[in-house]
């Protein structure tokens, strides 16, 4: 079983780079879930994280174990795709269900439906 | 030869049941006949008997337990079954006469040889478990002769009071005789009656005393258990005749008589005994004289005569004991002949009252006659049996056995007791057939038919002919009984009607002259008076015994039910964990346990951060499941993320993929459930207002969770601190590849080395979907969770009042790209589990994280296009995968057979194919699909049928309203 | 010198992670609305995610690459069941 | 070339899992034909279960293909079946009474619900899993499906009153599941073995540091057991539950209280006997004090119980409570009488089981009618007309009667029929004590147990002999039942085994006797076990 | 041809996604990977889901590029407007555009685009009157927006149609 | 580590336990599923904890307890979830079976007065 002190230094550092600037991006996401103030800004907070952050640390991943196994390592980009394809969903309803709920108890600031001017109120 | 007393009986019950019930003729024809043939076998073997030969039948029963079929039949045994066969016949006799065409007859007569079987069961036993058996035997088939005409309540209560007193004696008796045949060392009678001494010498002597005469006691109703005879009055009166004179009652003396030999004799016996039967001789008497029904007075003076046997009994000396056994024998003459006479009484006239009874020697004299003289006898009126044995009865009172005040009391007690004797025997004869003619009798009396008063004729002929000779009449059989007890003790005694002048006649004088005067002196007062006597009728004996029993069995069982069990789950659930926090903490505690050293080493800052983001996930949704039900599920969830982490973390990628698949399936399911739970409003309650009682609980409830978390902690340190056993687990490891064929020795476990357990792991799977399938079928949703929720209805209304819209636009478009996401995800979600499938025995994965991941793909698809979308494009057939499944799986186990190796014997090679190269091809691959199949199955099962509910409860709903509007008109 | 590097980059980022988990986990918590709730959880998986990849660098073995690539797929599952719950008041019509 | 009987000893488990599998996807409408397979597979079962006792009770302690190494693997590793007397006589009491419940559902019950067969073959299998396996985990497995098959079919016909009495089940008894997991992966944690037999030999050989452990991890075991058992104060679910399920599910759920019984006998003497060293005996007290209080208050509760189906609940506490007290007095002698006393019991409660609905039917007709066929919709569902109750047998009353008798006389263990007999074997053996005297070989304790065991006898002849009248006598003359034949004949057949039993006592006796003695030198049988050699040589 | 794999660009993308995981070129698995797409292909078929074909593939490298890019930039926005948020509030809004983009799966990938890139996000599209209403983090000139959206949109129209 | 995973243990199974204890059926559910949590991290930690050494030989590898982590508590884990994931769908569904017919999700299926 290899061992991560087998890399050699450049790869190392930049294994180490990737890995930190990562796991930073991630943090200030999930910062931001904490700092905003309101959902809808909240709403991009984890964008950062299931963007930059996986992005960044799968490339870390992919570049240490192409080093390690000295063969080249992709399968990290599914993670990446998966991610950047699922997460839209779970956003895009949850906006939808705040917007709809908004619109519901006529909460200021929130555009009504598009369209049928009449109705403001479903 | 002996069995038959035993079969024949039995038998002919057994046969008797299937007589037609209208055939009273026959049915009485053929009990009589068996009866006969007992009989007349008894007699046949009184020669071997009357030589002084012990018979003895064995057959074995249960040899390693000492418990045999051991019937024997010595003198005193063939006296009694003499007994019970002739009088067994008169009474035959006597009821297919009295019997009426309306009533069941069948029953009656196999009940009555039944009965007949187990009284000479008990004579014949010659094992005293066997008589146990017997014994309750009597006890029960008489409960079913006493409650023969249930229709009636007294019959019932009598039958019952009968019952539970006498099988209570008995299962007494049955430990008392437990406990002798441990001090002889065998059951078998004769070793019994061998070894007196052992038994009256033995520490536990007493014990057994007192446990067997509460079997002989209750049995021939003796004071204080005497109340339930004149209960069982309310049988039909050949029962009375035959159980209540002649032979059940007469059990508990038998009973005495056989072991008298070995328990008689001591100061205890002589106390006990004694008093007893004293006290019920007295009473008895005293009480009979007081009785308006006629067989109300039999029965007590049978409780009194029997408390006279007791007595002699209990004096301990051979002559009494022979005068025991003479007494038994005319009690049995005469008292069975007053009860047939009572029976006839009651038959013709329509009742058994004296206060209406009157004046019938002008309508029935021979019956009348004949009564007289069986009523005499009972009084003890000279040239009657009954004089003989009460004469010897007075000679033996007013003998010295032991110095004591109930010695010295005895002969007083006797007069007084025959003087009240006399007394009511009088009241007998001359309220019922002298004195004015009767008025409003329910029936116009008149004689009877011939052959119903024959058996009358006979018992009370025998009577005057043992009264008068004695010695040339019953004298030999008497002897041979008495022998046959007393051995080489036998007395010398003399059955002569003339002994000259002494004591005892004089005492029988008083008796008689006495008895007379004190009836005439209470004439008018008992023609009227009420039932029972003046001081005693207020307490009855059997009120008494009713009420405690109802106080007992009924009152306090159910209040201590109520207080000792709980219906509800709380206590249930907290009484489970107390008792597993002892029994944890139980071997520890005594076991001197010790804390092991807390070592901080190697800890990873970065994992006691997960963990503490673990433990807030599981307090906080422990905190939030009351009220916010939807925080704690997604707490749970995050808990549950830390626990797959975990696993990961301590080199368990196996169990992170299935922890992870599963817990995803089961919020899933939650949320499906949570749509049909009641809206809680959700206000965190203030602690001010609740009652103290719930905040104790509460604050319970929390310490013993405390302490079930601690307990849990400080085991699970302890012996993962210590260093690990030579387990089983270096066998897997070194075989898994070499053998298995797999080098993920965990699903080599699963599938191989341990297949059977994951054989039942689906097994288990597949049962549970079933059941949520069949109890989903039944699913009745609560009216307010029956409309769709408000989210839904006020998007469709919004649909709905907008022309351009059409309704589930809405959702149309809230789910438009969603939805063609999750339909691409589809495919890949079945490639990813292929993936896990294939790669399952070499590396993390396999069948059943395969089948979840799978069935989630299948779910996804539900969400996105909803139930009746998928459907109209999916056929799926869950039932049918996981029966494929587990067959499948069961078929590979099988196939090993074939090869001559056990159930679920894997074979694994690695075949080499031209393009695709070298792949795995173990069976257990295939095992492993039977896994997938079903666990895919059983999955989507539960999930779609759970689902179905949203499609099916509203239309249900109105199809019950439907119903149940027609169901009003 | 590297082998240090390493060991405290790693260690550094993982905390970090874990740190990020808290603050969606101080979310799901605080909420305020339920939205917020599910959209914390979406981030914990995420985060987790991250976290396992990290693991699996530090160990150099991809043998926990899968579970992170169930969660990228499917761990997400759950929290579009949490939404749709929200949305329409139940999961599956 | 091969020996097919050596795989016999895996059919009980088998076939019926085969069968019930085979039984799912086909439809419920011809419910008879399930019925029919069902029927064969149980009868298939119940003559395999005949033949193995009759191996075992002929060939020694241990017969030649009395244990199965499941995927070839030897004994502490690989999962192993074993056979002996005590098991082969459970496959045989079980396979018996599903046979009569299964004849009986037959009539009408199964069509309550759905799978009903299905579930019933599983629950088989899963009891017979239990009686057979040799490994503490394994047990774990069979004990769930068991119980997963048996919630199902308490649930079978669904209903209010089964609903919450299978919440108030189920919840219970997983809690006492998560306490069976900690207790064998506790004992495994320090012995690093799951074989009972491995088990056993390395116990006496274990650091008492250790030891204290496994003590620690039997008892949550024990807990786990109890709970099924049912030993008070674990108990409050059972006669509820019970009376609620269905008849021939209740039958049925007579043994499944005796799959706990049988488990703490096994384990208890396997683990904690006199080779155990230190820890020998262990946990006797509790056994007897927590025997006997359940003897108290199941006597108490059939005293207390208005329904039959709660009295009969109650009357299996009283038996559990009997055995447990038994197996913790642990006198040698007692153990064949307790063996005896369980088979004896089993029987009765499910033959009584079975009657009251009969019975009951006469009285208040309809009620159950409702419960069969409680309206039911769904997609899947056919529609379900109510067929005619059984027809109106002449005299059906006088054997309903008779039965009603035996079950009284054998539930209060009176002479002459079994119950008798098994009380009187364990008094007997209790009073066979070693020692000359008896005033002082017998404890208080014992004495104790005595009279409550003649104190039960009465409260169930008292509580059988009210509630008889009143059904039987008091009830004015109204409907007399219409009873199908396929349902009194399997009362009867049970009821004829318990006079069979009583009648053929004394080699019954001797068969437990002897496996009485297997359970009380269980080492032998250990080594038996750990050298059986692999089949195919290797 | 049709009937054996009816989505051809899932059968090729499942295949790519096969070999992938299993990290391996073998013949062997190449066929599994086939097979696999075979058949999913078809489970998939019943689920019909909207086809679409694929123009001008030669675009969707640099489109895709041109994404990455604006991923970058707007992770690195999003981080500082995180990281002040406390001291300036984040000015957040919403903003309508009108698409007249037909393909459904179109419209689904500049979703995900979209919801990717960290400061917009998909909130509603009416597909009757074609209007898309998206929340942008930071609303500094909305013609911007609405620029990058429409310039997606055009690129992902030369991809489709 | 075993320090921080056995205190994980305990918090767990404090929590189940003290939802078990609970008079709400959706309470005594959640109160399962983490006590489930909890024993199978028991389980699991019986065989004591090893970081990165799962139990995967190398192809034609003869591994031993030296190099990796015992595997049979990970079988019986997995054995476990899974019928701890069956039972809690067969309770999800009988407590709403149960809050179906009797109308409260109280597991007594009546109110009491004050719980």
């Amino acid at each position: 079983m290899s061992h991560l002190t087998d890399l050699p230094a450049w790869a190392a550092l930049a294994v180490c780079g990737l890995l930190l600037l990562g796991a930073a991006t991630t943090l200030i996401g999930s910062l931001g879930l904490l700092r905003l103030s309101d959902f809808y800004e909240r709403l991009h907070a984890p964008t950062i994280a299931t963007s930059g952050g996986t992005i960044l640390i799968c490339l870390a991943s992919m570049l240490c174990f192409a080093v390690l196994q000295s063969r080249w390592i992709f399968h990290e980009v599914l993670i990446i795709l998966f991610v950047t394809v699922t997460t839209p969903v779970t956003l895009m309803l949850l906006g939808q269900a705040a917007l709809y709920r908004d619109r519901f108890e006529e909460r200021q600031g929130v555009p009504r439906k598009p369209k049928p001017e009449r109705e403001n109120s479903p | 030869m002996l069995p038959v007393f035993i079969l024949a009986p039995f038998a002919g019950s057994l046969i008797a049941i299937f007589f037609p019930s209208d055939q009273r003729g026959a049915t009485a024809w053929f009990a009589g006949a068996i009866a006969l043939v007992c009989f007349l076998a008894t007699a046949g073997l009184y020669p071997f008997v009357a030589s002084g030969g012990v018979l003895r039948y064995e057959l074995d029963w249960i040899p390693e337990l000492g418990l045999n079929f051991t019937l024997r039949m010595d003198g005193f045994a063939w006296l009694f079954s003499a007994l019970i066969t002739a009088i067994g016949v008169l009474v035959v006799l006597y009821a297919r006469y009295y019997m009426a065409a309306e009533d069941p007859v069948p029953r009656f007569f196999a009940l009555f040889l039944a009965f007949m079987g187990s009284m000479l069961g008990i004579v014949l036993s010659g094992n005293l478990i066997l008589l146990a058996v017997f014994w309750e035997l009597t006890s029960i088939v008489s409960f079913l002769l006493i409650g023969y005409w249930h229709h009636n309540a007294h019959a019932r209560d009598g039958a019952r009071i009968a019952l539970t007193m006498t099988a209570m004696g008995g299962l007494c008796m049955l430990v008392g005789l437990l406990i002798m045949g441990r001090i002889v060392g065998s059951y078998d009678l004769d070793v019994v009656l061998a070894s007196g001494d052992a038994i009256r010498e033995h520490p536990l002597y007493l014990t057994v005393l007192i446990l067997l005469l509460l079997g002989a006691l209750t049995k021939s109703a003796q004071f204080p258990f005497h109340f339930w005879l004149p209960h069982a009055m309310a049988a039909p009166t050949p029962v009375s005749a035959y159980l209540h004179s002649a032979t059940m009652v007469k059990a508990g003396v038998f009973l005495l008589v056989r072991l008298w030999p070995v328990m008689a004799g001591t100061e205890a016996w002589f106390w006990i005994v004694g008093l007893a039967g004293l006290t019920t001789l007295l009473l008895g008497a005293y009480f009979a004289i007081f009785q308006q029904d006629l067989k109300g007075l039999l029965a007590y003076s049978t409780i009194s005569h029997l408390g006279l046997i007791t007595v002699l009994l209990s004096l301990g000396s051979p002559l009494a004991a022979v005068a025991a056994v003479f007494h038994i024998v005319n009690h049995a003459t005469f008292k069975a002949s007053l009860f047939m006479a009572a029976g006839i009484i009651d038959h013709e006239t329509g009742t058994r009252d004296m206060r209406k009874l009157s004046g019938l020697f002008h309508y029935m004299p021979i019956t009348a006659t004949l009564a007289m003289v069986a009523s005499a006898a009972m009084a003890g009126v000279p040239l009657l049996n009954g004089f003989l044995s009460k004469e010897m009865f007075f000679a033996e009172a007013i003998e010295t056995h032991l110095v004591n005040a109930l010695d010295t009391m005895t002969p007083y007690v006797a007069t007084i007791a025959s003087m009240f004797a006399v007394t009511y025997s009088l009241r007998f004869i001359h309220g019922v057939f002298y004195g004015p003619m009767p008025k409003d009798l329910p029936k116009k009396p008149h004689e009877p038919p011939r052959w119903m008063r024959a058996p009358v004729d006979f018992l009370v002929l025998a009577c005057l002919v043992v009264g008068i000779i004695p010695a040339q009449t019953i004298g030999p059989f008497l002897h041979t009984a008495v022998v046959s007890i007393l051995g080489d003790r036998t007395p010398q005694y003399s059955l002569a009607v003339w002994h000259g002048w002494n004591i005892p006649l004089i005492m029988s004088f008083v008796a008689l002259s006495g008895g007379v005067g004190l009836y005439f002196l209470m004439r008018s007062y008992l023609a009227t008076s009420v039932e029972g006597p003046p001081v005693f009728r207020l307490l009855q004996g059997q009120r008494i015994f009713e009420r405690v029993l109802v106080t007992l069995s009924w009152k306090w069982a159910r209040s201590l039910e109520q207080s000792l069990g709980t219906r509800r789950l709380q206590p249930q659930m907290c009484f489970v964990v107390v008792l597993a926090l002892a029994a944890g903490a139980f071997p520890l505690v005594i076991g001197g346990f010790k804390l092991p050293p807390l070592l901080i080493r190697g800890v990873d800052p970065a994992f006691a951060l997960l963990w503490v983001i673990g433990i807030a996930c599981a307090v906080g949704s422990a905190y939030q499941a009351k009220f916010h039900r939807l925080v704690s599920l997604v707490l749970l969830g995050g808990a549950g993320l830390v626990t797959c982490i975990t696993f990961v973390w301590l080199s368990a990628p196996d169990l992170a993929v299935t922890q992870l698949l599963v817990e995803i399936v089961t919020t899933v399911l939650i949320l499906l459930g949570l749509r049909w739970l009641p809206k809680r409003i959700e206000q965190p309650e203030d602690t001010e207002d609740l009652p103290f009682r719930i905040r104790l609980r509460r604050l319970r409830d929390f310490l013993l969770a405390i302490l079930a978390g601690g307990g849990m902690t400080l085991i699970a340190y302890t012996v993962m601190t210590r260093p690990l056993p030579d387990t089983i687990a270096s066998y897997f490891l070194a075989r898994a590849y070499t053998e298995g064929g797999g080098t993920n020795v965990v699903n080599v476990i699963l599938v191989d080395f341990r297949g059977f357990d994951t054989l039942g792991e689906i097994a288990v799977l597949s049962i549970v979907a079933l059941t949520v399938f069949a109890l989903l079928l039944r699913f009745r949703p609560q009216a307010d969770s029956l409309e769709t929720p408000e989210q839904q209805r006020v998007q469709n209304a919004f649909d709905d009042d907008h022309p351009e819209r059409a309704t589930g636009d809405s959702i149309a478009e809230y789910l438009f790209v969603p939805s063609v996401i999750m339909r691409w995800m589809f495919p890949v979600t079945g490639l990813l589990a292929a993936y896990l499938f294939l790669r399952g025995h070499d590396l993390p994965g396999g069948g059943f994280a395969a089948g979840i991941a799978m069935s989630i793909g299948f779910i996804l698809q539900y969400m996105s296009g909803g139930t009746r979308w998928v459907e109209e494009r999916l056929r799926i057939h869950p039932l049918r995968w996981m029966s494929i499944g587990l067959l499948v799986a069961v078929a590979t186990g099988a196939g090993s057979w074939l090869f001559g190796y056990p159930f679920l014997t894997s074979h694994a090679q690695y075949a080499t194919l031209p393009i695709i190269g070298k792949f795995p091809l173990a069976s257990a691959i295939l095992f492993d699909l039977g896994v997938f199949s079903l666990v895919l199955g059983a999955t989507v099962l539960i999930l779609i049928a759970l689902a179905h509910q949203s499609v099916r409860a509203p239309r249900a709903h109105t199809r019950a309203v439907r119903a149940e509007k027609e169901g009003v008109r | 010198m590297t082998e240090l590097a390493i060991t405290w980059s790693v260690l550094l980022s993982q905390i970090m992670l874990a740190l990020a988990m808290a603050c969606a986990l101080y979310r799901i918590v605080r909420g305020p609305r339920a939205q917020d709730r599910i959209l914390a959880l979406d981030t914990l998986y995420i985060n987790a995610m991250l976290m396992l990849l990290s693991f699996g660098i530090r160990s150099a073995n991809t043998i926990y690459f899968e579970t992170a690539l169930i969660i990228a797929l499917i761990g997400l599952v759950s929290s579009i069941a949490f939404a749709k719950f929200l949305m329409r008041g139940e999961v599956i019509e | 070339m091969t020996d097919w009987l050596q795989h016999l000893l895996i059919l009980p488990i088998l076939l019926p899992l085969a069968v019930g599998a085979a039984l799912i996807p086909v439809d419920e409408r011809n419910r008879m034909l399930k019925g029919l397979f069902g029927f064969a597979s149980t009868l298939a079962v119940f003559i395999i279960a005949v033949i193995l006792m009759r191996m075992a009770a002929n060939t020694g302690s241990l017969p030649a293909r009395g244990i199965y190494q499941l995927g070839n693997w030897p004994a502490p590793f690989g999962i192993v079946l074993v056979l002996d007397r005590l098991s082969a006589l459970m496959l045989c009491l079980t396979a018996g009474l599903a046979l009569a419940a299964q004849v009986y559902s037959m009539a009408r019950w199964h069509t309550a619900g759905h799978h009903f067969h299905s579930l019933f073959q599983l629950l088989l299998a899963g009891l017979n899993g239990a009686f057979l396996t040799g490994d503490l985990f394994n047990l774990f497995v069979f004990f769930e499906m068991m119980l997963a098959a048996s919630y199902g079919l308490l649930l079978h016909g669904s209903g209010p009153v089964r609903v919450k009495a299978g919440l108030h089940y189920i919840a219970i008894n997983l809690a006492a599941s998560s306490l069976f997991l900690i207790g064998v992966s506790l004992i495994y944690g320090v012995t690093g073995t799951l074989n009972m037999a491995d088990l056993a030999a390395k116990l006496a050989t274990l650091a008492p540091e250790n030891r204290q452990f496994v003590e620690t991890g039997a008892a949550i075991l024990g807990i786990a057991f109890l709970v099924k058992a049912g030993m008070w104060p674990l108990s409050f679910w059972l006669p509820p539950a019970y009376a609620a399920a269905t008849p021939p599910v209740a039958a049925v759920f007579a043994i499944l209280t005796k799959v706990g019984i049988y488990v703490i006998i096994r384990l208890h003497f396997l683990i904690f006997g006199a080779a155990a060293g230190a820890s020998a005996g262990f946990g006797q007290g509790w056994l007897v004090a927590g025997g006997m209080l359940t003897i108290s208050f199941g006597a108490i509760g059939v005293l207390a119980s208005q329904a039959m189906g709660r009295l009969a609940g109650y009357s299996v506490l009283v038996s559990s409570g009997t055995l447990l007290a038994a197996i913790g007095l642990g006198h040698a002698g007692m153990l064949a009488g307790a063996l005896f006393y369980l088979v004896s019991s089993t029987l009765t409660i499910s033959a009584f089981f079975l009657l009251i609905e009969l019975v009951e039917r006469g009285r208040d007709a309809g009620a159950d009618v409702l419960a069969v066929t409680m309206e039911a919709y769904g997609d899947f569902d056919e529609d379900e007309e109510e067929e005619e109750v059984g027809v109106a047998i002449p005299g059906t009353m006088a054997v309903l009667g008779l039965c009603f008798c035996l079950c009284a006389v054998l539930l209060s263990g009176l002479p002459p029929l079994s119950g008798f007999v098994a009380k009187f074997a364990i008094l007997r053996g209790l009073f066979d004590m070693p020692g000359t005297d008896l005033a002082t070989a017998m404890s208080a304790t014992d004495w104790t147990y005595v009279v409550l065991l003649i104190l039960s006898g009465l409260a169930a002849m008292i509580a059988m002999n009210r509630i008889g009248i009143r059904t039987f006598w008091a009830s004015i003359e109204g409907t007399v039942p219409r009873v199908f034949v396929i349902e009194i004949t399997p009362v009867v057949v049970l009821l004829a085994a318990c006079i069979f039993l009583s009648l053929q006592a004394g080699p019954t006796m001797r068969y437990m006797q002897a496996a009485a003695d297997d359970l009380l030198n269980p080492l032998f049988q250990s080594e038996r076990i750990l050298s059986a050699p692999r089949a195919g040589g290797q | 041809m049709r009937t054996w794999f009816p989505f051809p660009l899932l059968s090729i993308a499942l295949l790519l996604m096969w070999l992938l995981l299993n990290q391996s070129l073998a013949p062997g698995s190449i066929l599994i990977g086939l097979f696999l797409g075979m058949v999913l292909g078809w489970v998939t078929l019943k689920l019909h889901p909207a086809r679409s074909r694929l123009h001008r593939v030669s675009r969707a490298a640099g489109f895709a590029l041109q994404v990455i890019a604006d991923i970058i930039r707007s992770n690195i926005a999003v981080a500082s407007i995180i990281l002040r948020a406390r001291r300036v509030p984040a000015n957040a809004g919403f903003l309508t555009v009108g698409l007249d983009l037909e393909d459904e799966n179109a419209l689904a990938l500049l979703a995900c685009i979209m919801t990717a890139t960290p400061g917009t996000a998909w909130l509603e599209y009416d597909r009757r009157q074609k209007i898309l209403l998206f929340h942008v983090l930071d609303v500094q000139n909305e013609e911007l927006w609405r620029g990058t959206v429409k310039r997606y949109e055009a690129a992902l129209k030369e991809i489709f149609q | 580590m075993e320090l921080i995973l056995s205190a994980g243990i305990g918090a767990l199974t404090a929590s189940g336990v003290y939802l078990l204890l609970r008079p709400r059926t959706y309470q005594v559910i959640i109160g399962l599923s983490l006590l489930s949590y909890a024993v199978n991290l028991f389980i699991f930690g019986m065989g004591r904890l090893r970081v990165n050494a799962p139990p995967v030989l190398d192809p034609g590898g003869v591994g031993d307890l030296a190099r990796y982590t015992d595997p049979v508590p990970q079988a019986l884990v997995l054995t476990a979830i899974v019928i701890g994931f069956a039972m809690t769908a067969l309770f999800l569904v009988v407590l709403l079976a149960s809050r179906g017919f009797t109308g409260t999700d109280h597991v007594d299926g009546r109110e009491q007065r004050h719980d």
